[in-house]
């Protein structure tokens, strides 16, 4: 899904290709999702973020048809700036902020899958490490107190940093999904690590082949 | 209050009837013989819209009138090249990268905007460059930067630097081009006189070139993008109180001289102007730059018929109390200038409107020769075009400085080499921890080095490597270098030496360099030896170019970085591009982990070369002598080497030797891939013409000599490297192998990995948190 | 012409790093008795029509929907001058 | 606690793109009354003493001299609840 400012969408569709399915684009002005079986909503800096990173986002047209898919367990991924506008459209629970160090952070980071029952987490082995970089200036995951201690009682961390904790996230989150797994939020970018020749690792790979199983049953 | 339809425009009209008025032409910058020469020209006074079109126009930055004539040289001495589609004149040069693909590339400096406005100075900077890319008609891909600062602990670094790393983080990663490399280096000459060189590469198919020129009158002019306001026209103030009366002489005081980025804005620009260019609706197109429409506008017209009408008052303004000469000099950002046939106009402005990018029609292009501007109906421009794009062009005074042979004199051979092994192993550290060597992560984990997913090397690597096609794994290497100590000592030396060093750097990785790009960094060219240095640089870079066989398809020149008399070190900045066959086979710079050992060469000869060294710089604060000698016959013969070599897939690992030497170099690669070494001086040189490197360890660890390389071989790669090695005459040495946790040097001095990481690391965060 | 000023101030449950950084940078200047600081966003709002009633409804709405995301951040609103 | 406000906004002449952007989100949302938007910063400044005349003097040399770039930014200051 594009929207004015998306720019990891190309890497997305180029990760769903080599996890062997088929991309189609979906435009944000545009209504319908074109009978997709999973969406993903990727990096980049929708409307420059100008007010705050998915804000403006949220009420793109299109996403009038994602809300109530999604709701209605329509498998749907956010890398980064899609985190961020599942955040503000209230599809995942919490925010992004600024970043503890206050600068924008691109670092190949050690992650531990914690929730790997998801639509988009099947593939891997639940504690298993992976590699995969983080780009983000806003991706300290915020939430109050009491949201954080549901998150980790449900199981809805779906990722965390596995050695440093970059930005200062809360809990060193750097992944949560809502109650049903299926709709999942990530701040690292799987789609940079599917080939190791442009990336750090092929670890990212695994989210977009976990969501076909599930497609495919 | 007047309203905006009633500024008191200054007419065609009116300046013929008041033909002996005196204007505020010194105030905009232009001497007395220029405005004489313009009073010719049109046979009355010029209107204060025309005497602030010409002001800019003529203005150094861009007329390049003082460095005109040396210039020339690029392309007098330029080597055949059957790669250059485009070559120096257009936005940017053009290369043919074979498949069908052409590649654009050019680096721009926005050096004075970033001391006064560091974040905003630094992201408009990117911004502009990425449109005279995109004005060639190629998508932006990639984009770098090349950095020079005042002395690392001074209070206004601590305020510069951050503020420019991240204005060219924050434009660059919106607009989603990744960062793919640069420089970054700090020395006194700079504190007041940063540096910030932004370069951009595009990719393009070979029949998508677009060219700056307004043909065929009746087309239309179309001016899109942001809306005009008063950004960047503080130096408009003096027309405005000479011509306008008191009110709008206090607002005009008001005009702020900081333009503001806006990256969403360019980054939909840029998405609108590629569909504009697929459709086949445009005919000529002029990115926006410095003089705003005024440039854009004389720069179509005298590249096309000559003519063109425009209709000031039809601009798009953010600010109504603008002015025509205002509309003129504003430098606001993200605007791009079409021309466009009147049966295409209503598809144009539909795509523009799908971006949601505002688009205008201010005038069409005319048969007559003359630059027409209205003002509500009534002109307030009315010149011929190709006087206001051809500026003055001067031939300054040269003179070598008598200082330059005490510099000379000043032989770092009588500096205090370090005792023994400890004495070198304390040097190295001290080298790889001052802040001109110490790891950059502080700076480019600001950058988005992923995006677009076709980065295969990017910074700390010695070049930028990006892959144009996935299917064959054609890729492009860039490198930037520039080294403003050994251009101090001898400009001439000094360019062809960053020249040699950008060049090595992209052979590294196994591309063929194709061409070249620059950005010169001078003091006044008023000040005839800073036109002697920049003299110097440009025939060494000119020469450089021939012997290598890469032209020079563009740059930019930037004068009047001095504080007071004091000019900075001459610094040209030279970016090399190649091509690279297969992005799959190109070795790191890191040493390989998890492999066996690998046998590691030092390729090139190494001579007692510390003139300008950063050795002599750390270790002693000394600059004086002679800069090594370039040798870029072996620099060719060297490149050819390494693509051979890593087209058969035989290099595990390749860095290129630079500043603090070999010992810096290995330290790097032990760092990158996180795998130690252990190296013997002594080895026998393949070649015949160098000695050995026994017995005189401070040279073979941080002599700069030109044209090396080390390089680590894959598995039973040695004999066919070696026939290669003499294949190309290179001379080549084993020096030892990869492995372990330290960085060894036998009979001389151990480091653990740890150890030799902590201070190299440390550096930029103790100093910039 | 008639203006509302929207202020978004992040929850006080809310981590603030900008607000610590500029905190620590204070003490490092030497500016002493400022025990802390938070930072949020101040949004001046140009009207077609006056500030009337009607107006701070709707400015409320956008002030909640867009403006401020109600997870993290509580906002104020007054018309401005007042 | 005693607090002083430093509000910080884009001088007027300055351009201020994401303003802009903020109000064509209004338009797009139904918002038609609002004709402009412009961003600050708003930092609440808690004091360790009496907002009194010597913190506001220093309040003031920190808003000009951290909290905004006078290059770009005007700021204003009060204290809490004036
Ligand atoms: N140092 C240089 N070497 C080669 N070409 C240069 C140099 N400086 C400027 N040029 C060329 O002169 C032309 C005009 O430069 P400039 O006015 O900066 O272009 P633009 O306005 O498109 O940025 C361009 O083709 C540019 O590449
Ligand atoms: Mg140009």
């Amino acid at each position: 899904m594009t929207f004015p400012g998306s720019l990891d969408d190309r890497d997305a569709a180029r990760a769903v290709t080599a996890a062997g399915a088929e991309p189609v684009v979906l435009w944000h002005g545009d209504r319908g999702l074109k009978g997709v079986d999973a969406v993903i909503l990727p990096g980049g800096f929708s409307y420059g973020d100008y007010l705050r990173c998915g804000a403006i986002a949220r009420f793109a047209p299109v996403m009038s048809d994602l809300v109530p898919a999604a709701r209605a367990g329509l498998p749907v991924l956010g890398i980064c700036n899609g985190f961020q506008i599942l955040c503000e459209a209230h599809l995942l629970p919490g925010a992004l902020t600024r970043n503890a160090g206050l600068r924008f952070i691109n670092r190949d980071l050690p992650l531990r899958v914690e929730n790997a029952r998801t639509a988009w987490t099947r593939a891997y082995a639940g504690g298993e490490r992976i590699v995969v970089p983080l780009k983000s200036g806003e991706g300290a995951y915020a939430a109050d107190p009491g949201t954080l201690a549901d998150l980790e009682a449900s199981g809805a961390v779906v990722l965390r940093y596995a050695a440093d904790n970059p930005n200062g996230s809360a809990a060193a989150i750097a992944g949560v999904c809502n109650a049903d797994g299926n709709v999942v939020g990530l701040m690292p970018h799987p789609e940079h690590a599917v080939d190791p020749l442009t990336g750090p690792s092929a670890d990212g790979l695994g989210f977009f082949t976990s969501v076909l199983t599930g497609v495919a049953a | 209050m007047t309203g905006p339809d009633l500024v008191a425009a200054d007419t065609v009209e009116r300046a013929a009837a008041t033909a002996g008025q005196p204007q505020p032409y010194a105030e905009l910058g232009l001497k007395q013989d220029e405005y004489e020469k313009i009073l010719a020209i049109l046979g009355r006074r010029p209107t204060a819209a025309e005497l602030a079109l010409y002001s800019v126009m003529w203005s150094e930055h861009c007329s390049y009138k003082s460095s005109k004539v040396h210039l020339r040289q690029f392309a007098e001495k330029a080597p055949p090249s059957g790669a250059l589609l485009a070559g120096i004149g257009h936005n940017a040069g053009v290369v043919d990268i074979g498949q069908g693909y052409a590649v654009t590339f050019k680096i721009e400096s926005h050096n004075h905007p970033s001391y006064v406005e560091p974040h905003q100075g630094a992201a408009t900077g990117v911004g502009g460059i990425v449109r005279d890319i995109l004005a060639m008609g190629a998508r932006p891909i990639a984009v770098m930067d090349a950095l020079r600062f005042g002395p690392a602990a001074a209070p206004d670094t601590a305020r510069v630097l951050p503020g420019v790393v991240s204005g060219i983080s924050f434009y660059g990663n919106c607009l989603g081009l990744p960062n793919i490399g640069g420089e970054l280096d700090f020395d006194a000459c700079y504190a007041g006189n940063p540096l910030v060189n932004a370069l951009c590469v595009g990719v393009m198919q070979h029949g998508d070139l677009q060219v700056a020129e307004a043909h065929g009158p009746g087309n239309k002019v179309i001016l899109f993008g942001s809306a005009t306001g008063p950004d960047g026209v503080g130096g408009a103030s003096v027309l405005a109180s000479a011509t306008f009366g008191d009110a709008s002489a206090e607002s005009a005081a008001k005009r702020p001289s900081v333009q503001v980025g806006d990256p969403f804005t360019e980054k939909l620009l840029i998405e609108c102007c590629l569909e504009l260019f697929a459709g086949g609706l445009v005919t000529g197109i002029q990115d926006l730059g410095a003089a705003g429409v005024a440039c854009a506008t004389t720069e179509l017209a005298a590249a096309g018929t000559g003519g063109m009408a425009v209709r000031l008052d039809e601009v798009p303004l953010r600010d109504a109390t603008l002015g025509p000469p205002e509309i003129l000099m504003s430098e606001s950002q993200e605007r791009m200038m079409a021309v466009v046939e009147p049966g295409r106009v209503a598809e144009f402005l539909a795509v523009c409107a799908k971006w949601d990018v505002r688009a205008a029609v201010v005038g069409e292009v005319t048969g007559t020769g003359r630059l027409v501007m209205t003002w509500h109906g009534e002109p307030v421009v009315d010149i011929p075009a190709a006087t206001a794009a051809d500026g003055p062009v001067y031939t300054r005074p040269l003179a070598r400085p008598a200082a330059q042979d005490e510099l000379a004199a000043s032989d770092p051979a009588a500096l205090p080499r370090p005792a023994g092994g400890a004495g070198l192993r304390a040097d190295l550290l001290a080298l790889l921890a001052s802040p001109g060597l110490a790891d950059k992560s502080w700076v480019t984990d600001q950058y988005d080095r992923y995006v677009r997913g076709d980065t295969v090397l990017a910074t700390p690597e010695d070049a930028g490597l990006i892959r144009v096609d996935e299917a064959t794994g054609l890729g492009i290497a860039l490198a930037t270098d520039g080294n403003g100590r050994y251009c101090r000592l001898d400009p001439y030396l000094g360019t062809q030496l960053a020249l040699g060093e950008a060049y090595r750097n992209v052979a590294a990785t196994g591309a063929r360099p194709l061409a070249v790009t620059n950005c010169l960094n001078f003091g006044s060219p008023e000040d005839p030896a800073v036109m002697w240095q920049f003299a110097e640089a440009v025939r060494g870079l000119a020469d450089g170019c021939a012997v290598l066989g890469v032209p020079v398809t563009g740059g930019n020149v930037s004068f009047y970085n001095q504080t007071g008399t004091t000019p900075i070190h001459p610094t040209p900045v030279i970016g090399v591009l190649g091509v690279h066959d297969d992005v799959r086979r190109r070795p790191g710079i890191g040493f390989p982990a998890g492999a066996g050992p690998a046998a590691l060469v030092l390729l090139g000869r190494t001579e007692p070369e510390f003139g300008g060294s950063a050795w002599a710089y750390v270790c002693h604060g000394h600059l004086g002598g002679r800069p090594p000698m370039p040798d870029l016959e072996a620099e060719r013969r060297l490149a050819g080497l390494l693509a051979a070599a890593a087209a058969a897939g035989l290099l595990a690992a390749a860095h290129d030797l630079s500043e603090g030497g070999l010992a810096v170099a290995l330290a790097e690669s032990c760092l990158r891939g996180g795998v130690g070494c252990t190296v013997q001086l002594s080895g026998q040189l393949s070649g015949q013409l160098s000695g050995s490197l026994a017995g005189d360890p401070f040279t073979a660890l941080f002599s700069e000599s030109a044209g090396r390389c080390v390089v680590a071989l894959q598995p039973g790669a040695d004999e066919a490297f070696a026939s290669l090695c003499a294949e190309y005459e290179v001379p080549a040495q084993n020096i030892g192998a990869t492995g372990g946790g330290s960085l060894t040097v036998t009979d001389c001095f151990s480091v653990p990995l740890d150890e030799l990481g902590a201070g190299h690391v440390r550096t930029l965060p103790e100093l910039f948190g | 012409m008639p203006r509302m000023i929207v202020e978004v101030m992040l929850k006080q449950e809310i981590h603030d790093p900008q607000g610590e950084a500029i905190a620590s940078a204070c003490h490092r200047l030497g500016f002493g008795q400022v025990r802390g600081v938070r930072q949020g966003k101040r949004f001046e709002v140009e009207l077609d029509g006056p500030a009337d009633e009607a107006a701070v409804t709707a400015i409320t709405q956008l002030a909640r929907e867009l403006l401020s995301n109600p997870v993290i951040e509580d906002f104020t609103l007054h018309a401005d001058g007042t």
